[in-house]
């Protein structure tokens, strides 16, 4: 994999020239108007002034307000269709449409796509979206106070689930390679870096990864017993202040639970006609049921609730519970990394502030 | 599909004492009136909750009608006057968001007037025609 | 000098912690610092000590009626669901109300949410909280990492820089046009009482939206709750919504869907607005939990409107009085019935 | 990657009435395509997704053995949207089949050559019908063979003429109860846990299954644990609610595991390490 050095006028003609072959992603205030994918937060860009705001040194600081989960993970979702007989569609999943690449990715939320991705490893229409989107990351040069990606595993500079990360390198900027498709993106463009830059470059990575490494709560979670924490007395204080919304699981960008629901179609109201094929060309031109997903989260009592009215999670102190254990130890003890990427969207949302990283204070102090 | 062709749906919630009587007498007396209404009889027009009028609108309905005894003779006495604060506010609320006004209409209408209720429902009904299909969601 | 909200968080811990001391409540609500800037966490004191942690400012901008409910729920003694009410009076809670809190207060004890008697109101004037959203807009989205409060103005800190802000400019809209600061009921009294204010425009917002087209309302209807992610925050920051199971949730059958797309989160906004009609109290608390920073306080804010102009009533002014949807009037306004032109198609 | 997400069109080949109340009936499936319906297999214990399009999926425990082949058995109580809409669903009508899901019982492996006993309660009673009829398919390959099966009262029995079947059989032991005593009823009388420390099947050599109501399986442990049974001879069979019945959606997690993957079946000693959401 090679690493490039572009000043930002190259840089800014390598971004443009992607356009041509991808639809293109970047960081904005509103809702995609793009009826292939709308995403709250993300939209398509292809103007120079645009490119100009996701350069490294021109990028907000911290994340972004709302993650790319729903490139990945929509909401909602059409798994299949059902024409008025019953009989399902069964294409594979919606596995056309033009590629696309993100632009202005933060480490952070590449990284939640990569742990996603575990268990959807076997879900086709997360592959499917996954296999059809390219990631360019920009590192982070400086942390925003709700920033913890060390804590979990990441860092600031950190490489899991890109194609290829944008960094600030001396007067200009370094562009990683870090898959076939990124290196493939990257071309014949720009030079080499030159010893110097390398050195630098190098250099830095060590000692980020170093931090990275010396900040990572992981590994002490993981030596924690800490279902001995189940009954004790944090949850019922962390869950007393909790309006069990769900601004932080559908913040977040690794929280990925989902419910299924089937809705009728109607014909006469136009975008949502076709297929979950998308082909046209199926069985079913005519579906009149779409089943789909939607994302859901555990802190609705309705998520546990069973038919016969018993609810497993009934209290909002089980729920506030079961998602920090979900995050600091169901899933490391199934998938071996925490299901949190430390970008504080959550502590930055929460209503009540809900502080994930007091959260693992007190997981850490347990004995 | 030009402005004239176009049929409406139109759904319409009436009571079971007062206005589906009346429509019955209008068809009874052979006032004639559009056959765009499909009638949903409820027991009073206090039973009318807003939900089932968004569900209407969300399953394809064009306009929305809800009748129910004028106030004063409401089989349950008082269902209909509670429901005219609802309504009051409901309607205000609707138009409030964009909804346009003729979409949702509400009226009363008692068992004698099967007059009141064709020129109602034809006079609804244009309206409606006028507004054209119902796109807002 | 000690300003107001020093002076209002001392005497609250004094009161607090002296009514846990003595016994008289065995809980008491109010806020404590957030982690953040510009943020603050409800808190439950259940000790003297814990009642040191208390605070008051402008940044205390969700409605502590909303925990009261399950709070009371919480100190009683624990049964069965079948046993019966444990005999003599049950433990009582203090909390500080402002205007919109103590009449949230009220429309709870009118649909027999809470116990009045079984709570102990620190009344106290609320001089407008801090819309965090406006403050950032002032910064230019700049991120804030500190802020300091003075009686009438905010240093706050950001990215290094400082900036001085009129804090009555970046208060909430419903704090500008609110008309009841005070609270209404209460036990006890916290701080310096101000006069009602006299919001010359209260309604201001509804006004210039209802001079607009249909199309250009739902133009700026669509707009507002295009980012909505369904998380429920408004709703759930709300004391008005405490039903088992919300409309959102039935199944059979299915009131509203669930998606983002735009006719289920209209439907959502419109169906959750119209549930608080006649008991919104114009708190802002769904505005200030928004994650996505939705105006959703703008609908039942209409709603407010219209029912102080149809039916004269302020919620949560006045106990003794019915809830505007729980009653009726005979000579109640019905301009919008829809009266046919006689005749017409009269065959 | 196939997608697991679609179901099978299934045909209702059947529908059998089980209880005086018909809360409960039980439907006979037939996955249309043949080369699919060849292609199903499915354990004792595991369940599956059926599904009313417009209505939805529910997980419904397979109540057939896989020795029935060629069909596939589902009790259904009548309790939400998709199961009242399967109720009023007739013969010939094409439903949405997906699965098998779960681990269902080690038939094959942990319980080979060993007694076994059978303890259900109520409509838990389904899976477990699967495993006896595959048990008694394969009867040389198993032990003693105990069951304890109650109900409230006799009309809510499930599978009666089977049951008399069974009872006839001389390889079986079979111990049905209700709760109270009815009219024309003969057989034993009183709870499943009562009935259970009654029988007292020794648990040398053995393995219990145990399904049914909560508060059934609380008092029906202590019996048991009495005359030695160990944790990891009781299996156990969770129904939490679930989505995607693959391990993804999260409803149905109790701790680290996934009831639809890693579940239904557990013993109880995998139980105890997990929290108590079930």
């Amino acid at each position: 994999m090679k690493t490039i050095f572009l000043n930002e006028k190259e840089l800014l003609a390598l971004l443009a020239s992607w356009c041509e072959t991808f639809d293109v992603y970047a960081p904005n205030d509103g809702k995609g108007e793009d009826a292939a994918c709308s995403v709250i937060g993300w939209g398509k860009i292809a103007s120079k002034e645009e490119f100009y705001g996701v350069l490294p040194d021109k990028i907000a600081k911290g994340v972004h307000k709302t993650s790319i989960k729903p490139f990945f993970f929509p909401q909602p979702e059409t798994l299949v269709t059902f024409t008025s007989d019953n009989k399902p569609c069964a294409p594979l999943a919606n596995t056309v449409g033009q590629k696309r690449l993100i632009l202005g990715v933060r480490p952070c939320d590449a990284r939640s796509v990569m742990l996603n991705a575990m268990p959807y490893r076997d879900d086709p229409y997360y592959q499917a979206n996954q296999n059809k989107t390219v990631l360019v990351g920009v590192g982070c040069n400086e942390k925003a106070i709700t920033c913890f990606c060390e804590k979990t595993g990441g860092s600031p500079l950190g490489t899991d689930g890109l194609d290829i990360l944008i960094t600030t390198l001396g007067t200009g900027f370094a562009l990683e390679a870090l898959t076939n498709q990124g290196d493939e993106l990257l071309g014949s463009q720009g030079a080499a870096l030159d010893e110097a830059l390398l050195a630098e470059f190098t250099k830095r990575r060590e000692s980020f990864a170093a931090d990275a490494q010396k900040a990572n709560s992981t590994p002490s979670l993981k030596g924690k017993d800490l279902m001995s924490l189940y009954q004790s007395k944090i949850w019922q204080d962390l869950s007393q202040s909790c309006i069990n919304c769900g601004a932080c699981t559908f913040l977040c960008p690794t929280c990925y639970c989902f419910d299924i629901q089937d809705e009728a179609i109607r014909k006469d109201k136009g975008s949502s006609n076709a297929c979950a094929c998308g082909t046209g060309g199926c069985a079913c031109d005519a579906p009149s049921v779409r089943r789909i997903r939607y994302w859901d989260s555990c802190m609705f009592p309705l998520f546990t609730k069973h038919a016969s009215g018993h609810n497993p999670r009934g209290t909002k102190e089980h729920r506030v519970r079961n998602r920090f254990m979900h995050k600091l130890k169901y899933f490391p003890d199934r998938f071996g990394a925490l299901s949190c990427v430390g970008c504080g969207r959550c502590i930055r949302e929460c209503p009540v502030n809900i502080d994930i990283r007091e959260v693992m204070t007190t997981l850490l102090a347990v004995d | 599909m030009t402005e004239n062709s176009f049929e409406p749906k139109i759904i319409a919630f009436l009571c079971n004492w007062c206005s589906y009587a009346g429509a019955d007498l209008a068809g009874v007396s052979r006032f004639q009136y559009p056959s765009n209404i499909r009638i949903v009889r409820v027991p009073c027009s206090g039973r009318i909750s807003p939900p089932m009028l968004f569900s209407a609108l969300k399953q394809g309905a064009d306009g929305i009608l809800v009748s129910g005894c004028h106030p004063g003779d409401c089989h349950y006495i008082s269902g209909n006057l509670f429901a005219r604060r609802r309504f009051a506010l409901f309607k205000n609320l609707l138009e409030f968001a964009g909804i346009e006004p003729g979409r949702v209409n509400f009226t009363w209408v008692s068992a004698s007037e099967g007059e009141r209720f064709a020129d109602v429902v034809s006079q609804v009904t244009e309206a409606v025609r006028q507004l054209g299909p119902f796109n807002r969601f | 000098m000690n300003n107001v909200n020093d002076i209002i968080t001392q005497e609250l811990r004094a009161f607090a912690s002296s009514l846990l001391e003595s016994g008289e409540v065995s809980a008491f609500l109010g806020f404590a610092h957030g982690s953040l800037p510009m943020t603050t966490r409800p808190f439950v004191a259940k000790t003297p000590e814990d009642a040191q942690k208390l605070v008051w400012n402008s940044f205390c901008v969700l409605n502590l009626a909303n925990y009261l409910p399950a709070l009371l729920k919480s100190i009683e003694p624990p049964r069965g669901p079948k046993d019966p009410p444990p005999e003599g009076p049950l433990p009582k809670a203090g909390v500080i109300a402002t205007g919109c809190w103590s009449r949230n207060i009220v429309v709870q004890t009118q649909e027999n949410q809470v116990d009045r008697s079984r709570l102990v109101i620190a009344g106290v004037s609320s001089r407008g909280m801090v819309d965090r959203k406006k403050v950032l807009k002032a910064l230019d989205g700049k991120e804030i990492t500190k802020i300091e409060e003075k009686d009438h103005d905010l240093i706050v800190e950001a990215d290094g820089a400082i900036k001085e802000l009129n804090r009555w400019s970046v208060t909430r809209d419903n704090c500008q046009s609110c008309v009841h600061s005070s609270a209404v009921v209460f036990d006890h009294w916290i701080g310096p009482k101000l006069d009602d204010r006299q919001a010359p425009n209260r309604f201001k917002q509804i006004e210039d939206i209802e001079k607009m087209t249909a199309d250009e309302r739902w133009a700026w209807f669509s707009k507002e709750i295009e980012t909505c992610i369904r998380c429920y925050a408004c709703r759930n920051a709300c004391p008005l919504c405490y039903c088992e199971t919300c409309f959102v949730d039935d199944s059979n059958p299915q009131w509203v869907g669930k998606s983002i797309e735009k006719a289920d989160a209209a439907i959502f906004h419109l169906l959750r607005a119209f549930h608080c009609a006649g008991r919104c109290t114009d708190c802002g608390a769904c505005e200030s939990a928004c994650p996505m920073g939705i105006r959703m306080r703008l609908l039942t804010k209409k709603l407010e409107k219209d029912v102080f102009e149809l039916f004269g009533d302020e919620a949560g002014m006045d106990a003794s009085k019915p809830l505007t949807m729980t009653t009726y009037k005979l000579e109640d306004p019905q301009g919008f019935i829809f009266e046919p032109k006689h005749g017409q198609k009269k065959e | 990657m196939s997608n697991s997400y679609i179901p099978y069109s299934a045909i209702i080949d059947d529908i059998t009435v089980e209880t005086e109340d018909a809360s409960l009936k039980t439907f006979k499936l037939v996955i249309e395509n043949e080369e699919e319906r060849m292609a199903w297999r499915h354990n004792p214990g595991q369940f599956a997704m059926i599904s009313v399009p417009g209505k939805g999926e529910s997980p419904i425990g397979i109540a057939s053995s896989p020795t029935e082949a060629g069909s596939v058995l589902f009790t259904i109580f009548k309790i939400g949207s998709v199961t009242t809409a399967l109720h009023e669903m007739e013969k010939g009508e094409r439903v949405g089949l997906r699965g098998p899901m779960g681990n269902g019982f080690p038939v094959d492996t942990a319980f080979k050559g060993k007694n076994i006993v059978i303890i259900g309660g109520g409509y838990a009673f389904t899976t477990l019908r699967a495993t006896i009829a595959y048990l008694l398919a394969n009867r040389q390959d198993y032990g003693h063979i105990t069951v304890i099966y109650g109900s409230r009262s006799p009309g809510m029995l499930l599978y009666r003429s089977e049951l008399e079947q069974w009872a006839k059989r001389g390889d079986i032991s079979m111990n049905v109860t209700v709760d109270r005593q009815a009219p024309g009823w003969e057989g034993l009388v009183g709870f499943v846990p009562t009935i259970t420390e009654k029988v007292a099947p020794s648990p040398e050599n053995a393995v219990a299954m145990v399904c049914g109501p909560p508060i059934m399986i609380k008092f029906t442990m202590p019996p048991l644990e009495k005359i030695g049974w160990k944790d990891e001879q009781m299996y156990f069979s969770l129904e939490n609610r679930m989505k995607c019945g693959l391990g993804v959606c999260g409803h149905c997690t109790c701790g680290p595991l996934y009831v639809c993957k890693d579940g239904p079946v557990l013993t109880r000693t995998q139980l105890k390490g997990l929290p108590v959401e079930f």
